[in-house]
């Protein structure tokens, strides 16, 4: 882990409150659970039907039927509860998911987010994406600010395929912490060493103060 | 132990199944496949199948033998990611594939067997899935009209069935299944276990047997684990 | 209970299947269970949320949770299930309730069923009425044919207010078995020493040899 | 034990219960009452409540005594039967009662807590219910347009919760109370018993804490029985 994921990690560990359910997406998302202490009073919700996923399971111990929606094998924590994708669903698009941390290709300033298909690219699918997006009380995008390609992720539009839209409430990236904010993302914080001008290079709208 | 809807083999538990057939399976890519319903489908000889499933198989394995065989017509899913068959089932257009958010995927086959013919969801609004659908502003929020998913069969793997067909799951086993079984018109529940009337307390059952027409016995699975992450102990 | 309503819930008793879903009416059609043998394999649905009751329980052994749709006390067979309310109605509405065994105060020829208020009477509440009679596979009427105030209750077409339109398959009456065919209904069996000509004389609506 | 979502008395658990409020009760007639927050709600001062409930009360007790104190303006329910209660305040005008199809009342509360502002349901068409609703006919059949139903409380009775608010209900106990709970910004569990966390095996979970705000317990109940019928020994 590079030292700027490991703090992207740890800032977007500290968006979640005590005795909330939260939504980790896939890849780096996934991994902000690893940092919560085994007692903490979070519950991790898998789209496929859990609410209190715990850590992965010791080797030999992994249940081919108890999977998150990376397909994962994981465990539960104590006060874990299993269910059926209606009711996964019920509880992400009703607001009864508190915080759901997802990973991102763009997202925009107005809120706007891509994150399930690159134009052009192998069709992946939209699986839980656009749920998740729309109906999380509360969406933190968590990101590497620059594509591999070099260009910014943090736009004054999307120009991927639309995930939701206006659906982003912070982005938080290898540069800082952002706000989507209508014509412009907020800075509220910048990570160690980054200049408000370098994430404003690396930033295809403009950023507020 | 009172038969009742209880099949012997996997021919009786597919028949009636016939060519053109919407089929929903349950599971979550190669997790808590019904996996004998799935292997004697491709015996059951019908074709042009419209298959309902989130992953449509994996890895060369469950479903994705069905696109192998060229059985199916038409894929309902939400997700491709690397289901190789599915993917070049898209791109030669071999099938055709309509790509469904998970949520309004299961909301629109519970909508099914619940009666409800069509209902409205934020989910999706400005995005492709959007394309050709009734938009309407229902208390100050865009929402997509979204239609039911009737099934004519539905195979789902349950860990514990009575004959009646009550049932219940085993940790994230449930995932489409109970959806699946009350859109259906005919629902397989493909059981690990066998129990009598009575062996599951009235406050345990997950799926009342109103929802399932057959139980077929499979003891035992293949159950290939995609991504086998552990801890070292 | 006099003769004629031992033979109507005895004729009733014969529309039902074994290993099928039944929901009975408040009132007579609830009696209808009384006559099922305990092994019989018939679940019996109650909206509020039990498949497969049981007699009423034992003196002694009454649960104030374990009620049926009436607010009576009841028992669970072997294989029985409960549930909450949503999964119910979804049950009752989706059509997997094989078979609804209901009262009347009115059924038209062409399958109306009134039963769940009269005009200017006391309100009494829809209930489950409305769903039952639109959402089971097949609905049996259990009624008297001819109301207390010596009107029929078989009719061209309902004069209270609607409960569901076309929904009755069966009407089942102290003069016979009557199935709404459009304009007219169809007899399919008369009662012990009843004959077509009064029964026609005490109906409504035209009658179908 | 944790005390998470735990409160010490019917105060704590019905702080923010404010004048106009929308609140849900669970409950079969005098069934599955929740009796310490129903006795609460009347101390707590709030007035001109919309109450939502299959019954409002029996007999003079539950619910009605929310009537007799005049502290509901609206009532939404499916039946009034013999709460005289509520027939005189019907006859009277002195509350409005919107009277919903059972099926459509639990569905438009479910529909509240999953994010469907809307659905369609052939319930009612043709009826008194239908009126000045949206009738449209999908798959073949006539449906009417119902809307979600959301809470601003939902006070529900429950067998077992634990700390974060996993619930198990006891056979017929359920009834309303999931999609109350769902349908609420805050649903209140008044519990019989109260276990730790993990006292409720994940697949024996009835309704996720994510649904539930606030545990009361309440271990003893008065458990009003309408209508004993018993079979002599």
């Amino acid at each position: 882990m590079s030292g700027s994921e490991d703090a992207m990690l740890r800032r977007a560990l500290a968006e979640i409150r005590p005795w909330t359910v939260v939504n980790l997406g896939i890849g780096l998302p996934t991994r902000v659970g690893d940092l919560l202490p085994a007692d903490a009073p979070v519950w991790l919700q898998s789209e496929n039907g859990i609410l209190g996923m715990g850590p992965f399971p010791l080797d030999g111990e992994e249940d081919a039927q108890l999977i998150n929606a990376g397909k994962q094998t994981v465990t539960l924590r104590e006060g874990a509860s299993t269910f059926d994708s209606a009711l996964s669903f019920a509880m992400i698009r009703g607001g009864h998911v508190d915080l759901a941390i997802l990973g991102a290709l763009q997202v925009a300033s107005n809120g706007d987010l891509a994150n399930w298909s690159v134009p052009g690219g192998r069709v992946m699918g939209i699986g839980g994406a656009m749920d998740l997006a729309a109906g999380a009380k509360r969406v933190v995008v968590l990101t590497r600010h620059v594509a591999k390609d070099g260009s910014s992720k943090l736009l004054g539009g999307v120009t991927y395929p639309l995930t939701a839209a206006g659906a982003v409430h912070r982005v938080i990236t290898d540069l800082g912490v952002f706000d989507p904010i209508g014509a412009a993302f907020r800075c509220v914080e910048l990570a160690s060493g980054v200049t408000l001008d370098a994430a404003r290079e690396q930033t295809g709208a403009p950023i507020h103060p | 132990m009172s038969r009742g809807k209880r099949v012997d083999d996997v021919a009786s538990a597919l028949e009636g199944l016939e060519d053109g057939a919407v089929v929903g399976v349950s599971g979550f890519g190669l997790s808590s496949n019904p996996e004998a319903l799935i292997a004697g489908v491709l015996d059951a000889g019908a074709r042009d199948l419209t298959l309902v499933s989130n992953n449509a198989g994996a890895m060369g394995l469950g479903l994705a033998t069905w696109l192998q065989a060229g059985i199916v017509a038409r894929v309902i899913c939400t997700y491709v990611g690397s289901n190789h068959d599915l993917q070049r089932a898209l791109s030669t257009g071999s099938v055709s594939v309509e790509l469904v958010p998970q949520g309004t995927f299961v909301e629109r086959l519970r909508a099914a067997g619940a009666g409800i013919p069509a209902f409205y969801t934020p989910t999706g609004v400005g995005t492709v899935v959007a394309e050709g659908k009734e938009v309407r502003t229902i208390a100050g929020r865009a929402c997509l009209l979204e239609h039911a998913l009737p099934l004519d069969f539905a195979l789902v793997r349950v860990h514990r069935a009575d004959p009646f067909g009550n049932v219940r799951f085993w940790r994230t086993q449930a995932n489409f299944a109970p959806a699946m079984a009350m859109a259906a018109r005919v629902a397989v529940a493909e059981a690990e276990q066998i129990v009598p009337l009575g062996g599951i307390d009235a406050d345990d059952v997950h799926l009342p047997g109103a929802f399932v027409q057959r139980v077929l016995h499979v003891p035992t699975h293949a159950d290939v684990i995609e991504h086998r992450i552990v801890r070292p102990r």
